[in-house]
């Protein structure tokens, strides 16, 4: 398969927050500064990558009926392993991702994709099926993040954008400013959808059309 | 100053506009050359034609009569021949079976009609002269009397009201009829008392018809019968507001007056009852209210059923340009219609030929909530939920679209201009046939 | 007393779960199309947040704790949790049929909702005692119920809106939770934990 | 029946490999997450103490606040020659806007003001949380019990209110001088008893203040 | 006979001349008294905020109604809601916020408030509640600092509210109750938002909207008397911590929140019962805030929670029908 295909998969086509409506709870949560939402969403990346290869290397062994707690164990030791991780060597960061770390363990992208995906197919497709689900939960948690950072603090990964004069829209960091933006990414998402969808259609159509005046000018010739 | 009563939930005060036909007096319409006499002008089974084309037929004539417990006959209004027997198209966009009779102006009447006879000795000889009349009520229904007259062995009537509100704007028949024949209107609601053993009637008119009231009090003799004036207030008409109003009982839901032991019968009704039982006399004819700026003689025409609209509007000199909608009833409750070849038929109270002027037609807009559908709604229904779930066909939430009574009272308030009234009239319509399929 | 009011009152409405804790963010836009079925998960979620608080509590203090295994929590409390509901669903069709047919169908939707877990690591890490675990893991279910069932009244209200189509679905449920809790920041300060 | 025991026989040994695997990266995580549960205090103190260096210890003690049976944390940082170089209390008050603050306070060895550090709140954003600012912090800076008044201006007192959030800048006086008078009370005549058994910083914080 | 061509439609064929352009501009006609005190203290400044507050509110509107593709985009804006929308947040000001503040109002408003749901009538709430407490939350500082009236000093002040909750009851004892109620200006302090300083001015337009039947009367009625009787009680238990109930009734936005706000057809209740619950739901709230609440004044987050309640009041307070 198609390695930039499965990454733009996850990213963009099959994005898990923005089409899959997946996650939503770590993405509101997480994306007060651009900096926790990077963390986080490595921190998700790291255990999607981890869980998915050994759930797809386990996929012979694993019996049917014991399927799902062998998945929620196989994740929680990968979430376990992050939480460790980041307490001992990204102290801040683990601060201010607080529940929001085990809560990986029942974020529905994690365990979607090794039902989904990690449990049917091989190890490399898997691997590479979680690095672009994890990208585009990564990627769309930055944008809000930084769109939120940006508003609501005047500041990018900390760094002072606009001056002293600048009065931030405070309500951006605050959870109402996180549900609304991350609404409106919703929506921008779905408006892309449907205009590209308009635009399908009215390709498809246009073709038809073209073949139609080309048959009827052979039946003609 | 007599006590003035009436119904409590809703209601709404539209500008009368009575004046226009309120002072004609009654003209009388001689039959024209042809009349279309449908067989479906009440509530029930449809009645089935007894003619043929080429048939000759006489006045009171039956000529149409129905099978079943509930339905009506109908006669002809002049001596001649039938010409067809043909499908027309009604303003509630049914196909009617429509009688064409083309007058011989000979004026020849069926035998033993039209003349005064013994009274009935029992109640069923009475229901089954008013049977055979073909009467129904008048006000706009259609429900056959002689049904509505005979309820249940169980229950009990002690009063009888007569309906003589005539809320609906324009409207003046009632009225009329109320003046020009207060001796015959009483004597027959004197013998429907008798029959029915009844010992108590209310008439109950509105107040914009005081004229109509106090001659009505002053030529009264029966001591069982107490015209009762009502604050002006739409829908004052209907049937349970109207016994709301006058005796304080609450009709329960969906159920028929008779459960509170009161029956309701139009003025008009009344009249035609007093005519078949005293003389013999089917229904053949009807007082219609024409009216409106569209209509350049506003009056009240007493005239044969089965006249074309065209034929009865140039009997009152004809429609003018300034028309633009026409309405079969009143302007709350009427239907627009745009083909003058109809007929009246015993239900046509009135015939409106409304200019632009008189016509709100906004657009519809969206719902503000502002509740005022709410309030005026007589029947305590939430209009403007009931639209919205009707038109969306979600009969799980539309229920109550059963209580309708479908006095457009929330249409007229409606600051959205939204036709309330007629989305939770289709909603009624598709809630039953969904009901019925159901079972 | 007064506290654990104060931490009632705090958990219901003024860090509401959903509203300003940003948990369990799925269900609630996904269970909230009707009233009935909000208030039947809203329900259904007290009764697993109280059971599965109290019973990974429990855990926590007895096994985790003494044996120095704090690491394992999160394994553990999800496989309790997981098991809990399993159970529940076992026994509830049993005992109480009628219950189960009120809440049974959203049994299975709770054991991805993360307020249940999140609830019970909360616990832990605010070092709660059982009293205030209880009445914490209690009050918080109400909020959600809460939380869930205003919000199912107004997007059955939302489906006769003309919602522009781009907004349609999950992006106006998500704004319409926003203004939500936009609302319920007047409640901000009315306790003070 | 053989199906089901494998079953269980599977589900018992990935167990197994979760919990060997967690409990080897929870070996070598332990010293470190140790550090970092301390590094927060430490960083604290770091800040509200000016020109501390590596060679200097802390030494860290739990003592009562004057006026309030509360207890809480103080750390006296210590020079290399056993002298001490400042103090800190990790001082509260109850009087926030949102509740409790709490603020770490670094003095020198006359009990002027070195450094504050509000470190839990949960005051209103754009208005509490300026306190986190310098321009709000600065004020405090070289300002002792003796030279300065703990209480708004608008109170007659000395510190220059956040606008629109005087309830704040109270709540932070009230620390502030709440702080200031324990540590008086407490060090001020009993400096020379510290000296005997300064520690090592590493050892010295133990986690929070309960 | 004329050969006239007819028209088929729906009855009823008449119909009650109010329409919803009338009652908006009726609301506006109510705020008028509001709007002329509010210039009077404040002069220029009020000018600028009232002005460029509806000027924006109206761009809006009609920006959006274009994006939404609507076919009647001049007629749809000036049928008087985002007029009165924009009327609404600039009473919901302070005097001296600045243009661009009331521009992200007017966005706030008419995008959040309105636009998303389908615009007007589709609303769950107050579009100008909505953009103030968004401006309230955002900018604590500009929306929480006021100038007196009629004064040509820059200082600024706090309401009376606000220094009932910063610096306690004994702060306002002295307060003159009579020149609150008016509106006029009581020394060292602030205004508040221009539309509240003026209770007297507010009830006028307030009670013309009564006598115009554009709004029932139990709605303020109840709200502010619910206020009254929890500050009441409050007040009464212990007198040295919580100010006298006509304290509260004649400062902050009450007045203005019980007749224009809460009173809001399309955001509110729909049944008469369900208007008292939720007024009595509002002043209950708004007691709550005011007394214990971190905000000083608690009115439009008051009604603003009650009108997540909306459909379900409405549910439960189902009308009963006639002979049920």
């Amino acid at each position: 398969m198609n390695v930039l295909k499965k990454l733009f998969n996850g990213i963009w086509t099959s994005n898990p927050v923005l089409i899959l409506l997946l996650g939503f709870c770590p993405t509101l949560a997480v994306s007060t500064t651009l900096k926790d939402a990077i963390g986080m969403g490595f921190s998700a990346l790291f255990v999607l990558v981890g869980s998915n290869l050994v759930i797809s290397a386990l996929r012979k062994f694993t019996p049917q009926k014991m399927r799902i707690p062998i998945f929620i164990i196989v994740i929680a030791t990968f979430v376990t392993i992050v939480d460790l991780l980041l307490y001992a060597y990204f102290f801040p960061l683990h601060k201010s991702l607080g529940v929001f770390i085990p809560l990986i363990v029942v974020n529905c992208i994690v365990f979607g994709r090794a039902e989904a995906f990690a449990s049917k197919n091989s190890i490399i497709d898997s691997l590479w099926d979680g690095i672009g689900m994890g990208l585009g939960f990564t990627l769309t948690i930055s944008v809000l993040a930084s769109i939120r950072e940006i508003l609501g603090n005047g500041t990018l990964l900390g760094i002072e954008l606009f001056g002293k004069s600048y009065s931030p829209v405070i309500v951006a960091i605050l959870p109402p400013g996180a549900f609304m933006t991350l609404g409106l990414m919703l929506a921008g998402m779905n408006k892309i959808n449907i205009n590209m969808e308009a635009k399908r259609k009215a390709r498809e159509k246009a073709e038809k059309e073209k073949s139609k005046q080309l048959k009827a000018s052979v039946a003609n010739g | 100053m007599a006590e003035k009563v009436t119904f409590r939930k809703g209601g709404v005060h539209p500008e009368e506009r009575k004046a226009l036909s309120e002072t004609a007096p009654l003209k009388k319409m001689a039959a024209p050359e042809m009349l279309y006499m449908a067989v479906n002008q009440h509530i029930g089974a449809i009645a089935k034609s007894l003619v043929k084309a080429g048939d000759k037929v006489l006045r009171n004539q039956l000529i149409a009569e129905g099978e079943g417990a509930v339905t009506s006959r109908v006669h002809s209004p002049v001596s001649g021949e039938i010409v067809e027997i043909k499908q027309m198209v009604f303003p509630n966009e049914a196909k009617v079976e429509v009688i064409v009779i083309k007058n011989d102006g000979k004026n020849e009447k069926a035998e033993s009609t039209e003349q005064e006879r013994n009274l009935p000795s029992s109640k069923e000889e009475f229901l089954e002269i008013i049977k055979n009349a073909g009467i129904i009520g008048m006000g706009g229904a259609g429900f056959p009397t002689y049904v509505k007259m005979n309820p249940p062995k169980d229950k009990t009537l002690d009063t009888f009201i007569i309906n003589a509100a005539e809320c609906e704007p324009y409207l003046t028949t009632d009225n009329r009829l109320m003046l020009d024949y207060t001796k015959e209107f009483l004597e027959g609601a004197g013998m429907i008392l008798d029959m029915l053993q009844i010992k108590k009637c209310f008439i109950g008119i509105e107040e914009n018809k005081r004229e109509a009231f106090e001659k009505i009090k002053s030529e009264n003799k029966d001591a069982r019968i107490e015209p009762k004036l009502l604050k002006t207030k739409y829908p004052q008409g209907a049937e349970k507001q109207l016994i709301y109003a006058l005796t304080g009982r609450v009709v329960p839901i969906r159920k028929l007056p008779f459960e509170v032991k009161v029956i309701v019968q139009n003025v008009a009704t009344v009249k035609a009852v007093y005519d078949a039982v005293k003389f013999n006399k089917p229904l053949t004819e009807r007082i219609v209210t024409l009216s409106g700026k569209g209509i350049n003689e506003p009056s009240n025409v007493l005239a044969p059923l089965g006249v074309t609209v065209s034929a009865i509007a140039d009997f009152c000199g004809g429609i003018n340009e300034k028309a633009k909608y026409m309405v079969n009833g009143g302007p709350m409750m009427g239907k627009a219609f745009d083909n003058t070849n109809l007929p009246v038929t015993k239900t046509t109270s009135g015939l409106l030929f409304l200019a632009e002027e008189e016509v709100s037609s906004e657009e519809e807009n969206v719902c503000i909530r502002c509740g005022r559908c709410i309030y005026v709604c007589p029947m305590g229904l939430n209009p403007t939920f009931l639209k919205e779930e009707s038109d969306r066909r979600n009969y799980e939430k539309m229920d109550d679209v059963l209580d309708c009574i479908e006095c457009g009272s929330c249409s007229f308030v409606c600051p959205s201009s939204r036709q309330l009234a007629s989305s939770i009239a289709k909603g009624k319509q598709r809630y039953a046939k969904h009901i019925k399929k159901g079972k | 007393m007064v506290k654990l009011i104060i931490l009632a009152i705090d958990s219901m409405l003024i860090s509401n779960i959903v509203l300003m804790r940003f948990l369990g963010i799925c269900p609630y836009i996904g269970v909230s199309k009707k009233q009935e079925t909000a208030a039947g998960m809203g329900f259904a979620v007290i009764f697993v947040m109280v059971m599965a608080t109290l019973i990974s509590f429990f855990i926590q203090k007895g096994i985790l704790d003494p044996l120095n295994l704090g690491y394992l929590q999160t394994i553990v409390f999800i496989l309790v949790i997981a098991a809990l509901v399993q159970m529940l669903e076992v026994t509830m069709k049993k005992i109480a049929p009628a219950l189960f047919d009120a809440l049974g169908i959203y049994l299975p939707l709770i054991t991805t909702n993360c307020t249940i877990l999140g609830v019970a690591i909360l616990t832990i890490q605010k070092n709660f005692n059982l009293v205030e675990a209880l009445v914490f893991s209690f009050s918080t279910g109400i909020g959600y119920l809460i939380a869930i069932y205003i919000f199912a009244g107004i997007r059955e209200r939302l489906e006769w809106s003309d919602i522009p189509k781009p907004f349609q679905g999950a992006a106006i449920g998500i704004i319409t939770a926003g203004l939500l809790s936009l609302a319920f920041f007047g409640f901000t300060g009315l306790v003070k934990l | 029946m053989k199906d089901n025991i494998m079953q269980v026989v599977k589900l018992f040994i990935v167990c197994v490999i979760a919990a060997a695997v967690l409990a080897w990266v929870y070996g070598f995580t332990k010293e470190p997450i140790e550090k970092s549960k301390k590094s927060e205090t430490l960083d604290a103190i770091k800040i509200v103490v000016s020109g501390m260096t590596d060679q200097m210890t802390i030494k860290d003690s739990v003592i009562s606040l004057k006026d309030d049976t509360a207890k809480v944390q103080s750390f006296i940082v210590m020079n290399p020659d056993s002298t001490v170089y400042a103090y800190t209390i990790k001082t509260y008050t109850s009087l926030g806007y949102g509740g409790n603050i709490t603020m770490m306070v670094g003095v020198d060895t006359s009990f002027e003001i070195t450094g504050i550090q509000p470190l839990e709140y949960s005051e209103t954003p754009g208005l509490g949380t300026k306190m986190t600012r310098e321009e709000f912090k600065s004020q405090f800076l070289g300002k002792s019990l003796d030279n300065f008044k703990f209480k708004a201006q608008k109170d007659g007192g000395d510190i220059v209110a956040i606008t629109a959030a005087t309830i704040t800048s109270r709540a932070v006086g009230d620390a502030l001088e709440r702080g200031l008078n324990t540590l008086i009370s407490n060090f001020k005549t009993q400096s020379d008893t510290i000296k005997s058994d300064s520690v090592a910083i590493d050892s010295a914080i133990t986690g929070e203040a309960k | 006979m004329a050969d006239n061509k007819f028209i088929v439609k729906p009855a009823p064929f008449l119909k009650k001349p109010t329409d919803v352009k009338m009652i908006m501009w009726t609301v506006v006609l109510a705020l008028i008294p509001t709007t002329v005190w509010a210039i009077y203290l404040y002069r220029l400044n009020a000018v600028i905020v009232i002005l460029s507050t509806i000027l924006f509110t109206e761009l809006f509107e009609m920006l959006f109604l274009k994006i939404r593709g609507s076919k009647k985009v001049i007629a749809t804006s000036f049928d008087g809601s985002a007029f009165v929308t924009g009327l609404l947040l600039a009473l919901n000001l302070p005097s001296s916020a600045p243009w661009w503040l009331c521009a992200a109002g007017a966005f706030v408003a008419m995008l959040f408030g309105k636009h998303i749901f389908g615009g007007l009538g589709h609303n769950p709430f107050n579009p100008a509640l909505i953009a103030r407490v968004f401006l309230l939350l955002s900018f604590p500082t500009l929306m929480t600092t006021w100038k007196q009236g009629m004064s040509v000093d820059a200082m600024t002040y706090a309401t009376p509210l606000g220094i009932l909750k910063t610096d306690g009851i004994e702060a306002v004892k002295s307060m003159d109750l009579w020149r609150l109620f008016a509106g006029l200006p009581v020394s060292g302090v602030g205004g508040g938002s221009i539309g509240e300083i003026s209770e007297l001015a507010v009830l006028i337009g307030g009670l013309l909207l009564i006598v115009l039947r554009v709004i029932p009367f139990f709605i303020p009625l109840v709200f502010i008397l619910t206020v009254y009787v929890f500050t009441w009680i409050f007040n009464a238990a212990n007198p040295s911590v919580y100010a006298s109930p006509m304290f509260h009734m004649v400062t902050g936005g009450l007045f203005l929140g019980a007749f224009f706000m809460a009173t809001d057809m399309v955001t509110t209740p729909i049944t008469p019962k369900g208007k008292i619950i939720f007024a009595f739901g509002c002043g209950l709230i708004t007691s709550l805030i005011r007394l214990f609440g971190a905000y000083p004044e608690g009115v439009s987050f008051a009604i603003l929670i009650m009108e997540t309640l909306t459909p379900t009041i409405d549910k439960v307070t189902k009308l009963k029908k006639f002979g049920a």
